[in-house]
């Protein structure tokens, strides 16, 4: 395995230069790359290194650092690696390459993505609507758009739950279990 | 009295060898002459059947000597019926072929209708002669006017055809010669009649070998298989008339010779069957040649193949009826043949290769050459209610009565055939786009005449059919009467 | 007796009959199908109540005059089976019209519903409709061969086209068709597991599939209509059966008795049997069932 | 002049003057048309009577012309349905271009039908089947389309047909010694065995292209098609009707004197039940309506011949009858595509959709004519059927009826195509422009349909002159009464009494229509096909929810082995093989000269070789 | 007679009876709630003995079950198949989603009450509600139809303005057929 590993890190460094790699545990690989570079190095990994299929796509949205971060993870059934492709865009201004021609199942995340981050794929030809239907605001995904707020000033709200309780409170003392330290956070 | 029977041959070759010497007068009597000379030869023909069918043959002794002595010529009424019909087509031929290079220059059109002239008179002469030498002097005119109008365009494919006509053409007279030799050196005559009186008295062996050598010869002449490769290319290749004359004169003159020489000379057995099988194979070989043939006057040159074919079918069939069927099969291929050549000249006139996807769309474009070439198509086919159905109906009714049921099966199935290839150009005619820079030509005047005329009388026959059957069942009576036909010629009438 | 009024009364009658008893047998039959399955079911007047409230329904939509009719054609057609088929043996209580009982009439008859509903089911305009109408088109294709088959067995066999005379047959005889032409039987009631449209043949509904076919636009009075002629329908096809087969019924008690036996055997093959295809279903009855069909003509002929 | 002569004349001169009016104006061509084709057939119900004759002679063979009782039905065919369709044709023909060609063709057809129907003699009859043949054939290639394939196939396959029938003619005339039809009847029983099975085997070659019969049906689905629609109703109604008629007369006076029980007419009935089937499948396969109903066609003569083949009473009653109805129906569906075509411009189940609120009076034509097609009571198409079956029933064909009965029912799917595919389902925005077809061409449809309603309770009116006809040929009627006005029995005494049987649908119909109607009248609307349910979608005006396409899908894959064996393949293999074999004898003729010497060379020596066995 | 009050009376009270007895339920099932419907369907607790059967096309059901909570993208779909109904109709909110937004409350995209928008008969609470209480809230419907109380059809009808003011306001493209009665 970290033969292989070895072996396909060199590749990667060898015709792209930038990539940084991160080795995980177990059977997968990260590199972050240019934007520039995802078609090339998706192609190379999938025509060259026989990495024929595309598991993922996903996207982060890093508010912070005023980024996106698109992550394709494909995998190689014969060598039975993961490799995940990273690469950040800028947020203000999200545009990538399509790479719906490599695989035609990237077409999908590409359309989601689009409608759910704003993020603009070059040259993907879908329609616009996706999943929303009518859908006015800015890209409900972003962490910047407060969904609270907003079906609060869109929906109709049942009264009796505007104090926002949380109800494991209640639970907890009822039946005298502790609330895990991890789940705190989440209350509110 | 119009003229006597000897006027037929005499006066076309004196006009033949005239043309040039008028010409000189005024050059447009080279082409006012042979008409005038034609519709005479028509006229003249015309009256002296309709006088033959009423009285008996006419025998034109020429120069005092009786027969079998002596040339003589015989105008019954069978030689009389295809005298006429040769004669009419011949008018046709120059009626429709009058303009013939007008605008061009006169040489060619001089040459042109020498050899029509020729054409015709070496034809009525083979039609109406009773003494087996000068049929074969006739054969040799009719030839050597043939082989010239063959190669009239001078160019390589015309000298082509004409050679291969040329070289057929003199392996024929050979084997006439040779048959005439023989003839005579064991019955002492050329007398068709006397030969046909004397012949039982001939050794069979020379008379088989003579029967095979005059065969061989008239069958290049009548277009038997497979002595027929040199037609296509000559009907071909040769001007538009012309083809029309081979098929309606040259081509009859021929059966007519052939059909002389069975019906009256010999006394053979099995020369029925002969005809009959040849004729047959004639039919098939022609009719399935013609059609995988790609060029429009290539496929009418083995439609007229196969035609002759059927005709000698129908005389090789042997009875009353079968003859009666073969005149009338002569005469709607006479008639109708002739306008398919003419009208189907005009739907290739611009073209050069003459194919048949060419004739695409002209319906449109000159309607009326279009149906009568449909029509004629459909005649020639026999599709009632036109000409040719009668004669196809009568074909078939003789060869049935003598429980021939397999060659009705086959000479259906070839009609089936014909009618394909037909039909084929028909459609395109009518229902294709036009390719483009493809210029139809407007028939003149005069064609339009003679193919209209063509068309009425196929219209005419084909309603009312009775208006021929009288003169064809006389003719065919005549053809079967053997000894009568001895009698005449010898004078031996009481 | 015999006038013209009389025989009316005696439609409406057997009508009546026919409906009561048919809404029953489907009653039962969910019943039956739900205690196969261990559950309660509903109780076996559970369709008189749906026919009931789908009646009482007070709005109604139709697409245009063929589907607003397609419920009467079929009508037309249930009737005019349950008319032809004697509902007694010698014409007692319910001589119906009868028309002589022809069985080429009665097979004609018998198609001139679903073609008219087919005709409504078109018009909707949905195309689960016009699907479970070719469904139903090709696999009425496939039973009508065994079908016609034991049919015509029958009528070489006994030199006549009426039901009448079959039924006057088996009375002479005082055998029952079912076991004297048992081919003929088996054809036929392996093509009447189509004719039902239970399970594995229920490809024209589909529910899951088509969303009920051809009568997925039809609500309300239409549907009542359509169940109330499935009723119908349904007795006079057992009972055409019973007649045919199992020498009639003297009285209402047998004639119940011996159709709800027929109806058994098309419910239960049903309830263990999941859905065929629609060509699935036609080679089903081009197979065996036409087999059967055969060796009962063959029968028919030399015995 | 006798007025037989008159009313062929009038035919003659009116397909010419027809033709030629469209020159001068079209308003004065549709009346002379109309007028050549209404005139004589007024002339001929007025003025000619049964058993009237003329005589005359043409080319040597003595001719006679006139009507038998036979012939008097399909005249009532021919000129019935060739008035109406004349009447239909003016609506049809407007505007478009080549009205004259179409008038003279049409004229001309419907004189050669009523001409055969006339013939007593075989030449007249084979001069008017021909003029029949090609007239329809350029009716046939009128668009000019598909010329070199369909048109030259049915022309083929006429002259095959027409070829053979003419050898059966001189055969007979050798036989005879004259051409009448009558003396051929006569000497029929004491020909020797062989002629008497040649001489119908080769008629039937003849009439049964014609009549579409099995290995000859090819030509038909392509030439029915391809035909204006105007035109294809009679070609379909009372053209093929010709072949039946032929067929009728073959097997009622010819056949019938062969020994009991001959294979002949099984033979026969089993190719006019395969040809049933047959069309039938391929008829639910086709997309197109012209082809459907071309198919069916192929299919509902197979009926007919059958019928006819059996030979007993009931049988051939069924068949004539049968032929009567599909002309009536067969020619309104093809008006009503015709109509169709004309109206939105395509025939094609896949593209028109939702007619029937556009078209009802078509619609409603079309609705008749298919429960006519399709046999169901009341109409006209079931006392047919039902007569057929019980023919074949009584006369032990079992085997033969399941076939029937399996095509007839097949024919329901393509009859509810029909139906659907252009009238039912969604009504497309594409077709809100569609109108109603012009009154010309409605009316003739809604006659049509109409009288199939009529004949389907009354068939007494049509079965007396068949029983009349069948009679005139020579069919011994047995001493019982098969039929009554509206009462059909069988041979075994069980009947069908069909006023009841309408009186009863029709009350049955009324009241329920009448429940439907008033219960929750006010509550009840009509929607539009776009308001469907459809998972809770809103279907767009652009969005085309229309099932046509792989209509029968299911059905096509449960028969798919038998549709996989074309009979079209065999043909066009055997044309091909044939071209491939005259392109070898095209090689005999090289164009080489010296060939050509050696060949009359050769030609010498052999003959001179074997001329003792050849001569002499 | 038929007009006739009290004869309108008897036949109200026969009809409710049958509309009780008989509730042809189109489930629209795209919350994660439509995991009950089989259970309450099938053997174990056998909803047809109660007469409720599921029916396969709006035209022929007597009420729509909304089980769980509803998008935007489906409310839109809901409406037009209630619209499609035929009277008399009744519409049963299934789980918490429906009542107050459950646990999508601040969803973007998700309702919260669902009686704003629909007529509701019937809610059942619970998230999931178990089969039983799905039955129970059959049984409830049950009672309201023969008290003859369940007329939220009628109220749609009335209110419709309100209503579709509401519906419009969560669905901006508006695209749909009028409702007619």
């Amino acid at each position: 395995m970290e033969k292989i590993k070895a072996n396909l890190i060199e590749h990667i460094k060898t015709s792209f230069v930038t990539a940084k790699e991160t080795d995980f545990d177990g059977n997968r690989l990260d590199f972050l790359v240019d934007k520039q570079c995802i078609p090339s190095i998706l192609t190379y990994l999938k025509d060259r290194l026989g990495y024929v299929h595309l598991t993922h796509i996903t996207c982060v949205d890093w508010l912070e650092e005023n980024e996106f971060e698109l992550i394709y993870i494909v995998w190689s059934p014969e060598e039975k690696v993961k490799v995940f492709i990273r690469t950040r865009i800028d947020r203000e201004k999200p545009v990538i390459a399509n790479i719906d021609m490599i695989w035609p199942q990237a077409h999908t995340y590409e359309r989601e993505f689009r409608e759910l981050y704003g993020i603009q794929f070059e040259g993907l030809v879908a329609p616009d609507e996706f999943i929303l239907e009518d859908w006015t605001g800015p890209p409900p995904m972003r962490r910047d758009f407060d969904t609270a707020a907003y079906a609060a000033e869109t929906f109709f709200e049942r009264p009796g739950r505007e104090d926002a309780q949380d109800v494991r409170e209640t639970i907890t003392k009822r039946s005298g279990e502790e609330i895990p330290d991890f789940a705190k956070k989440y209350s509110r | 009295m119009v003229g006597t029977p000897v006027l037929l041959v005499v006066i076309p070759l004196l006009a033949a060898f005239l043309i040039p010497l008028l010409g000189m007068i005024w050059k447009e009597l080279v082409r006012i002459i042979p008409g005038l000379v034609l519709l005479y030869m028509f006229i003249l023909s015309a009256t002296l059947l309709n006088q033959v069918l009423h009285t008996g043959p006419i025998v034109e002794v020429i120069a005092g000597w009786r027969p079998p002595l002596g040339i003589n010529l015989v105008f019954s009424p069978f030689s009389g019926f295809l005298v006429t019909l040769m004669t009419f087509i011949g008018l046709m031929v120059w009626i429709y072929s009058y303009r013939f290079k007008q605008n061009v220059d006169f040489e060619p059109a001089k040459k042109y209708f020498i050899l029509l002239m020729m054409l015709v008179t070496g034809s009525v002469g083979i039609v109406l002669t009773g003494d087996i030498f000068n049929l074969f002097v006739f054969i040799e005119i009719v030839g050597i006017s043939a082989y010239a109008l063959t190669a009239f365009y001078t160019e390589r494919n015309s000298a082509e055809a004409a050679f291969k006509y040329l070289f057929m053409g003199a392996l024929a007279s050979t084997f006439l010669l040779l048959a005439i030799m023989i003839i005579y050196t064991q019955l002492g005559t050329l007398n068709m009649a006397d030969i046909a009186s004397k012949m039982p008295e001939m050794n069979t062996t020379y008379k088989i070998t003579a029967l095979v050598f005059l065969l061989t010869a008239i069958g290049i002449e009548a277009e038997m298989f497979p002595l027929n490769g040199w037609a296509a290319d000559a009907y071909t290749e040769s001007p538009g008339p012309i083809g029309a004359a081979f098929a309606g004169i040259v081509a009859k003159a021929g059966v007519y010779a052939m059909v002389r020489i069975i019906f009256t000379m010999f006394d053979v057995d099995g020369t029925m069957q002969f005809m009959l099988y040849i004729g047959l194979i004639t039919l098939i070989v022609a009719e399935t040649t013609a059609l995988r043939q790609d060029r429009l006057k290539r496929m009418l040159a083995y439609s007229s193949i196969g035609q002759m074919g059927l005709i000698m079918v129908a005389f090789g069939i042997g009875t009353a009826e079968g003859v009666f069927a073969a005149l009338f099969l002569m005469f709607n291929h006479a008639i109708i043949k002739p306008l398919l050549f003419f009208s189907g000249s005009y739907l290739v006139y611009n073209s050069k290769d003459k194919f048949i996807h060419e004739t695409n769309g002209m319906g449109k474009h000159i309607p009326i050459t279009s149906i009568l070439f449909a029509l004629g198509a459909f005649a020639i086919v026999g599709l009632p209610p036109f000409a040719g159905f009668w004669s196809k109906l009568s074909i078939l009714t003789a060869a049935a009565d003598e429980n021939m049921i397999i060659i009705i099966a086959l000479i259906l199935i070839v009609s089936i055939i014909e009618l394909v290839y037909y039909l084929r150009v028909v459609n395109r005619i009518y229902f294709f786009k036009m390719a483009e820079g493809v210029e139809p030509k407007k028939p003149t005047l005069n064609a339009l005449f003679v193919m209209v005329t063509l068309g009425v009388i196929i219209l005419l026959v084909g309603f009312y059919p009775d208006a021929i059957t009288g003169v064809l069942h006389k003719a065919s009576g005549d053809l079967l009467d053997k000894t009568k036909y001895i009698q005449d010629v010898l004078l031996l009438n009481p | 007796m015999d006038s013209i009024w009389y025989k009316i009364l005696g439609v409406v009658v057997s009508f009546i009959l026919a409906f009561i008893v048919g809404m029953t047998y489907m009653g039962l039959s969910r019943k039956i199908i739900a205690r196969v399955q261990n559950r309660k079911g509903p109780p076996f007047y559970q369709n008189f109540i749906d026919a009931m409230k789908l009646y009482s329904k007070s709005t109604a939509i139709h697409h245009g005059l063929m589907q607003h009719l397609g419920p009467a054609f079929i009508m037309v057609s249930s009737i005019m089976t349950l008319m032809i088929v004697p509902v007694l043996n010698d014409g007692k209580w319910f001589p119906n019209l009868n028309f002589d009982g022809d069985l080429i009439f009665l097979l004609y008859i018998m198609v001139f519903g679903p073609l008219g509903m087919a005709l409504g089911a078109g018009q909707t305009g949905n195309p689960n409709s016009a699907i479970g109408v070719t469904r139903g088109l090709s696999q009425m294709v496939g039973f009508e061969i065994p079908w016609v088959m034991a049919l015509v067995a029958l009528m070489m066999q006994f030199k006549t086209t009426s039901i009448v005379d079959l039924m006057e047959v088996q009375a002479q005889s005082g055998t029952w068709l079912m076991f004297s032409s048992p081919f003929a039987f088996i054809a036929a009631v392996l093509a009447m597991l189509g004719m039902f449209r239970y399970s594995p043949f229920d490809i024209v509904g589909a529910p899951t599939e088509l969303a009920s076919g051809p009568v997925s636009e039809n609500g309300g009075k239409y549907l009542f209509t359509l169940m109330s002629s499935g009723a119908v329908f349904a007795f006079a096809k057992l009972t055409l059966y019973v007649d045919l087969f199992m020498g009639g019924a003297d009285n209402l008690i047998v004639l119940l008795l011996k159709t709800f036996a027929i109806y058994l055997i098309p419910m239960l093959y049903g309830v263990v049997s999941p859905r065929y295809r629609t060509e699935q279903a036609i080679r089903y009855f081009w197979g065996w069932p036409t087999f059967f069909g055969l060796l009962a003509i063959l029968h028919a002929v030399f015995f | 002049m006798d007025m037989i002569y008159l009313i062929f004349l009038i035919f003659l001169s009116g397909a010419v003057i027809s033709w030629l009016a469209g020159k001068v104006n079209h308003v004065l061509q549709d009346i002379l048309f109309l007028a050549s084709v209404i005139v004589p057939s007024v002339l001929f119900y007025m003025n000619v009577s049964v058993g009237q004759e003329v005589h005359f002679k043409a080319g040597g063979i003595d001719l006679s012309w006139g009507i038998t009782d036979f012939g008097w039905i399909f005249s009532l065919i021919v000129l019935g349905l060739g008035v109406l369709a004349a009447i239909y044709s003016v609506g049809f023909m407007k505007g478009k271009e080549r009205r004259g060609y179409f008038y003279f063709n049409y004229v001309l057809s419907i004189m050669s039908m009523l001409g055969i129907l006339f013939s007593k003699d075989f030449v007249s009859f084979f001069i008017f089947w021909e003029i029949m043949t090609w007239s329809s054939y350029l009716m046939v290639i009128y668009n000019g389309k598909h010329t070199q394939s369909i048109g030259i196939k049915y022309f083929i396959f006429s002259a095959i047909g027409a070829y053979a029938m003419l050898m059966a003619i001189v055969i007979s005339h050798s036989v005879t010694g004259n051409f009448m039809i009558a003396d051929l009847i006569t000497a029929y029983p004491v020909l020797s065995f062989n002629l008497q099975l040649l001489i119908p085997i080769l008629l039937l070659v003849g009439f049964g292209v014609k009549a579409a019969l099995m290995p000859l049906h090819v030509w038909a689905p392509g030439a029915y098609s391809n035909s204006p629609m105007a035109y294809t109703s009679v070609f379909s109604g009372a053209l093929s009707k010709m072949g039946v008629y032929g067929l009728s007369i073959v097997m009622l006076s010819m056949i019938s004197h062969l020994p009991e029980g001959f294979w002949f007419r099984e033979v026969l009935a089993w190719m006019g039940a395969i040809t049933a089937a047959i069309g039938t499948l391929w008829a639910v396969k086709q997309d197109d309506a012209k082809k459907l109903l071309a198919y069916s066609s192929v299919a509902q003569l197979g009926y007919i011949v059958t019928g006819i083949a059996i030979g007993t009473e009931l049988s051939i009653l069924a068949g004539l009858f049968l032929a009567v109805m599909h002309a009536i129906f067969k020619s309104t569906l093809f008006m009503a595509v015709g109509a169709i075509e004309r109206q939105t411009g395509t025939t094609n189940f896949t593209e028109v959709t939702g007619l029937i609120r556009k078209m009802p009076w078509t619609f409603l034509a079309s609705l008749m004519s298919i429960i006519a097609l399709a046999g169901i009571p009341p109409l006209g198409g079931f006392v047919g059927k039902w007569m057929l079956y019980e023919s074949l029933i009584t006369s032990d064909h079992y085997m033969l009826i399941i076939l029937v009965f399996f095509s007839s029912t097949a024919a329901f799917l393509y009859c509810y195509k029909f139906l659907f595919g252009f009238f039912l389902g969604q009504e497309e925005k594409e077709w809100a422009h569609v109108k109603e077809a012009p009154v010309l061409m409605v009316i003739p449809m809604l006659v049509l349909a109409g009288l199939s309603f009529v004949l389907g309770t009354f068939p007494g009116l049509i079965l007396k002159p068949i029983d009349a006809g069948m009679q005139a040929l020579g069919f011994a009627p047995t001493n019982q009464h098969l039929w009554d006005t509206s009462i059909l029995f069988n041979s075994w005494g069980n009947q069908v009494a069909l006023q009841p049987i309408l009186y009863a649908i029709l009350g049955i119909f009324v009241v329920f229509t009448i429940f439907l109607t008033i219960k929750g009248y006010k509550n009840t609307r009509y929607v539009t096909t776009k308001d469907i349910s459809s998972s809770g979608e809103v279907p767009k005006e652009h969005e085309n929810l229309t099932f046509s396409i792989n209509f029968f899908q299911p059905f096509m894959r449960a028969v798919e082995p038998v549709m996989r064996r074309q009979i079209d393949k065999y043909y066009n293999g055997f044309a091909n093989g044939l071209e491939a074999l005259f392109d070898f004898t095209r090689k005999i003729y090289t164009g080489n000269g010296q060939t050509y010497a050696i060949y009359v060379i050769l030609f010498l020596i052999i003959m001179l070789l074997i001329k003792n066995n050849v001569f002499g | 007679m038929i007009n006739d009050k009290s004869s309108q009376k008897i036949v109200d009270i026969i009809q409710n009876w049958a509309r009780k007895q008989s509730i042809w339920v189109l489930a629209y099932g795209t919350g994660c709630g439509a995991i009950e419907i089989p259970p309450t369907m099938t053997s174990r607790y056998d909803a047809e003995r109660l007469g409720v059967r599921g029916a396969a096309t709006p035209r022929q059901a007597d009420v729509l079950l909304i089980t769980g909570y509803l998008t935007t993208k489906t409310l839109k779909r809901v409406i037009r198949v209630y619209e499609q109904m035929q009277d008399p109709k009744y519409v049963i909110g299934f789980g918490s989603c429906t009542i107050n937004g459950g646990m999508y409350y601040d969803s973007y995209n998700t309702i919260k009450v669902l009686d704003k928008y629909l007529p509701v008969d019937v809610y059942i609470n619970g998230c999931m509600p178990r089969p039983e209480s799905v039955l129970s809230g059959f049984g409830k419907l049950q009672e309201l139809i023969s008290e003859g109380k369940a007329n939220g059809a009628q109220e749609y009808k009335d209110n419709l303005e309100w209503y579709r003011a509401n519906q419009k306001r969560i669905i901006p493209n508006w695209v749909m057929p009028d409702y007619n009665w």
